[in-house]
């Protein structure tokens, strides 16, 4: 029930207000530590040598970028079956942060294949699953971007999302299934499976630290939708800091 | 004649809903000077301008020949989907179907029957002469089809979902594509799949029985998101 | 209490910043005809859209028979006929196509006899090849009002329905909508012109809604 | 105010028309929340469906990128091709340019600058990126995209004669795409031709003069075409 | 001979197997309206289109000053404003944005301020920024008129103007009219309704030719 309190903007403004220093100096002090371990206390790789270090960044961000997006699905049954304002909203804050982290797996991935395989790019099963998870995130967007009625987008969204993630696990498993032929994303998973316990270590601090990260950026975003949404709601004419703003301007 | 109660519930057969959208969109097709045609040849051209930038060479056409096929049919069924509502959108026929006594999910799976019929199976049906000219043998052609046949209704459901989604929408015709294309990649991946494992010597059931579960679970749900997408479009 | 056919009760709509009515309830007794007037842009479109379900208000509800009807439910769509200003007709049928088509939508199951009859008395007999593009605007019209003639729909909602008619056209549209009164059905209609009916009308002139306070002005005549 | 007595053409300067035209649909094309970065992802995906479907041997795509690369351009010029005179006829705006004082073939040709700048131009600007991904060395990458700035332009070109002459026939789109898809063809050819020879080792020079040449040769031509075909649709 | 601003020589324009009409032969003089009536699907909408050039007359000719105009030319284009059924509006762009380009598309120049300054007449300032897809029916018929209001055309054709405007709008576009003609301009305009002009105004209510001998009934009043 007091979840429910919660799914009303105006209580959760000021929450989520309060909880994102929280979750950023979290995110801060994970990623210092991740990266001190991966970058300092884990070996290094007896064939890849340094560079194989992108890991603690690159499958980490992988994991976000998949993550977030099932993320998203959830708030978008919410919003449909609920009709929650709030759910939509958080989807709308999460998808450029879900974009940012696969376009990082991308680029550290690309970055990292180089040396390693020669190629920024292969059509390596995870790379192209990877790849459409990104023409994802943008396609949402680029949808509620190109409805400026509020309350279409959202259920335009939320309806478009969950088509999608039927299709996320058939684009990741199929890929690899195409992929028999191809010998690229073996690299990875040989590599996850014999890996030092320093780097594993590591690499999920890292993990933990994107995940703080998300956290408090998609509500900070949150905030400033709420804020934009409700602009003529008395409870949003009533906070100080928006007075303040008003006044000065 | 006006104003007589309507016809109580249960003499309205709601199925009826979805002969009649299917039957005035396949008129429509019809009548418009054969717009089956059309989707047809544009298939056709498409695909016969790989060999043209590509090159003659027997061996490389083959090899990419169940890609190029599958994409050009992904292209030009994705082609041929605003037609299934842009239209109807902009005269306000939208707007009659959803106010009709019919249940909107069942008009709009007539709707989709209706493109399918005039997209996805003359697709089928031409397939094989496009492979023969990429020096395609009887089996592999014999999948191809089976593929289209199977994958075709999945592309046809996928993107009325799009198609609904954006409309009214400006660039919609190319925001749908860009939302409808990557929901079309796992039947690429299997259509394509399937012809590839029968060129290696293996077994296609694997990735057409996969079409095939996608093309039924389609059925169940797609109509219903479609209806909820055009609901959304009109409010 | 009074039957009623179609109730709206204290319906909301807020568009962009302002709200185009507020707490806006009225009554649409069987055999009588509720005219909106207004000045452009009050309103009166996106009221008649409401209560055929196609919009959502942001508050109220709408009552057929005196039961709260949820949007877009068999029986709303049942009960609810709405010819807005989009003539619903594919150019490249012919007139009597598109009149079939529409009937087969509507769920009318009528003989060929009838449709033409229908045709012939919006006088559009001699035009039923002819392909919808070709047809004038007020012919297009026309045939939203066989369509009419035809329907089995209790309550209509109009938007402007006498838009590109001729004086003949109107008078057949007015004629339409009595006969549809007189046999116990309810109508809506927005409109500009004076709509000299038989049967029972009542109007409601909508204002613009100044201060967030303001109630739409109703004005009921007899 | 009204009634003056219109401007004497003497104080008309008619290639304002050019620009006013371009500038309302550059206006229309930025207006629509990122259309031009839509057209772009089309192009990408698009063009990353072929790995997909045809398997990922660095040699084999090296080998049909340029005719991949090429065969999409195409497609994403077309899929943008109804913008270009769609809407204008629906809404009214057509019938306006036709009587508008600046003369019809300046009008038209504003408007496809307008659809080449919002089109041609990015793809020509993102294709390095995907010859990359094909494993294109920079002097490919190079004639790559020298292909695609004097091509594009082309492809506008011909494809608004197709769009203006299918304009108020149903099934449109598609027919158009029947009308131009020919005519791309020497495009095609010349383009794809340009990256092969490079690979080959060869010059590129003799094809890219060639599409410099129908570029030039149709600024000159196309526009009074365009407008001759924009009256009779509208009569 | 007279002045005259615009003359239809014969007109005839041949539609299906039928005649629209057939040798029609008018006289616009500055400062006069000219009035088309008649039964939907006349010919009315044919007619203006062929005077403005958008279709081409089966025999006859238009003429501006007495001087027979080539369709189209530029001559012809300076001198007619054709205003139909569709608004030429851009469904994503403001009511102010899409008054501007209209005018510059007119090659008209004008200043921010006398834009402004039309929509305000037009009742349209508090909602320039709103999406023309939003505006209501009438709304979208009042940028028309802001139109009309900045355009130096001399001769106006006007299809069924008053579509979709309330009286006030109607007023509106009959003051702006009227400017329009007391500074020397003309204007044919199509309409099923009473148009209580200030100027002089003449009207052609023309009739479904039957026969094909049948001429066009010519009721002239001043
Ligand atoms: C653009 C190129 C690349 C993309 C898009 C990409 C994508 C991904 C994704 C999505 C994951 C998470 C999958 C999972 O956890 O099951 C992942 C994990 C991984 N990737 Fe990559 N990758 C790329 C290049 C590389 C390269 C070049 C290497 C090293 C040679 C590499 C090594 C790994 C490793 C070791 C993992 C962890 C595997 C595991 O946890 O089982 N990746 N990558
Ligand atoms: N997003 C928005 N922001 C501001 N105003 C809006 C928005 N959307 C709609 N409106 C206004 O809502 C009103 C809708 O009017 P509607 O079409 O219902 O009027 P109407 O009474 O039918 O007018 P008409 O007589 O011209 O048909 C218009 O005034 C329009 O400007
Ligand atoms: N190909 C055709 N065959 C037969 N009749 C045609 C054809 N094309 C057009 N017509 C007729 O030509 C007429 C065109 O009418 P027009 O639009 O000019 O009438 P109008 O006077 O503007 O009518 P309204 O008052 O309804 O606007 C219509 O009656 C239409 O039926
Ligand atoms: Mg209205
Ligand atoms: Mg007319």
């Amino acid at each position: 029930m007091s979840l429910f309190k919660y799914s009303a903007p105006s209580s959760f403004y000021p929450l989520a207000g309060r909880l994102v220093p929280w979750f950023g100096t979290l995110a801060f002090l994970l990623c210092v530590a991740g990266l001190y371990i991966g970058l300092f206390v884990a070996p290094e790789d007896f064939q890849q040598g340094e560079v194989y270090r992108i890991i603690f960044v690159h499958v980490p961000a992988a994991w976000m970028a998949m993550i977030i997006y099932l993320v998203m699905a959830f708030y978008a049954v919410l919003a449909l079956v609920y009709q929650t304002r709030l759910s939509s909203m958080m989807m709308e804050a999460l998808a450029p942060t879900g974009a940012i982290f696969t376009a990082l797996a991308l680029w550290t991935g690309a970055l990292w294949g180089r040396p390693t395989w020669g190629t920024y790019w292969a059509w390596d099963a995870r790379m192209t699953s990877t790849l459409i998870l990104l023409f994802l995130y943008v396609g949402y967007i680029a949808l509620i971007n190109a409805i400026e009625d509020k309350k279409r987008s959202d259920k335009a969204g939320a309806l478009l999302v969950l088509v999608g993630s039927v299709n996320v696990p058939i684009i990741y498993f199929s890929v690899k299934w195409w992929n028999t032929l191809h010998q690229g994303a073996s690299v990875s998973l040989t590599q996850g499976n014999k890996m030092a316990a320093t780097m594993l270590l590591g690499m999920l601090v890292m993990a933990l630290a994107c995940w703080m990260y998300a956290i408090a950026v998609g509500l900070c975003r949150v905030r400033a939708i709420i804020l934009e949404r409700e602009k003529n709601m008395q409870w949003v004419r009533d906070i100080k800091e928006v007075n303040d703003q008003s006044s000065a301007t | 004649m006006s104003a007589v109660l309507p016809t109580p519930d249960l003499l309205l057969i709601p199925e009826r809903g979805l002969w009649v959208a299917a039957a005035r969109d396949v008129k429509l097709a019809m009548r418009s000077k054969g717009e089956l045609a059309q989707a047809l040849v544009f298939f056709v051209i498409v695909v016969s301008l790989f060999p043209l930038a590509i090159g003659p060479e027997t061996a490389l056409l083959k090899r990419i020949a169940p890609g190029v096929v599958w994409v050009c049919a992904l292209l030009s069924v994705l082609l041929t989907l605003p037609r299934m509502f842009q239209q109807d959108y902009i005269d306000g026929t939208l707007e009659q179907l959803v106010l009709s006594r019919y249940p909107l999910p069942l008009l709009c799976a007539g709707k989709m029957a209706a493109h399918w019929l005039t997209t996805g199976l003359p697709l089928a049906a031409v397939a094989p002469i496009l492979g023969l000219q990429f020096g395609l043998d009887s089996r592999e052609l014999a999948v191809v089809v089976a593929g289209l046949l199977l994958g075709t209704p999945v592309l046809t459901m996928l993107g009325a979902v799009g198609a609904a989604l954006t409309l009214g929408v400006r660039g919609g015709s190319i925001l749908m594509a860009l939302l409808v294309l990557p929901l079309y990649i796992p039947v690429l991946i299997f259509g394509a799949g399937a012809v590839e494992s029968t060129m290696a010597g293996l077994d296609a059931a694997a990735n057409l029985s996969l079409l095939a579960a996608m093309a039924l679970s389609g059925v169940v749900g797609v109509p219903f998101a479609v209806a909820f997408a055009v609901k959304i479009s009109l409010d | 209490m009074t039957a009623s056919l179609l109730q709206a009760r204290s319906l909301t709509l807020i568009r962009g910043e302002r709200s185009l009515f507020q707490a806006l309830s009225f009554v649409v007794q069987p055999g009588e005809a509720f005219i909106l007037r207004g000045p452009n842009g009050v309103g009166k479109t996106s009221l008649l859209r409401v209560l055929a379900g196609l919009s959502r208000a942001d508050a109220g509800g709408v009552f057929l028979n005196n039961v709260e009807v949820t949007l877009l439910s068999a029986a709303h769509r049942a009960a609810t006929l709405y010819v807005g200003h989009a003539n619903a007709l594919k150019d490249e049928f012919s007139a009597e196509e598109n009149l079939t088509d529409q009937l087969a939508l509507d769920a009318i199951v009528s003989s060929r006899e009838t449709r033409l009859d229908a045709l012939r008395r919006v006088g559009l007999l001699t035009r039923r090849h002819v392909a919808a593009r070709k047809l004038s605007q007020g012919q297009k019209r026309r045939i939203g009002i066989a369509r009419l003639m035809l329907s089995d729909r209790p309550v209509w909602l109009l938007d402007e329905p006498t838009n590109a008619l001729d004086q003949e056209g109107v008078a057949l549209l007015l004629q339409t909508v009595d006969q549809h009164l007189a046999a116990g059905g309810g109508a809506v209609i927005a409109t500009h012109l004076a709509l000299p009916l038989q049967s029972p009308a009542r109007e409601l002139t909508m204002q613009e809604i100044v201060a967030e306070a303001a109630q739409v002005a109703m004005v009921a005549k007899q």
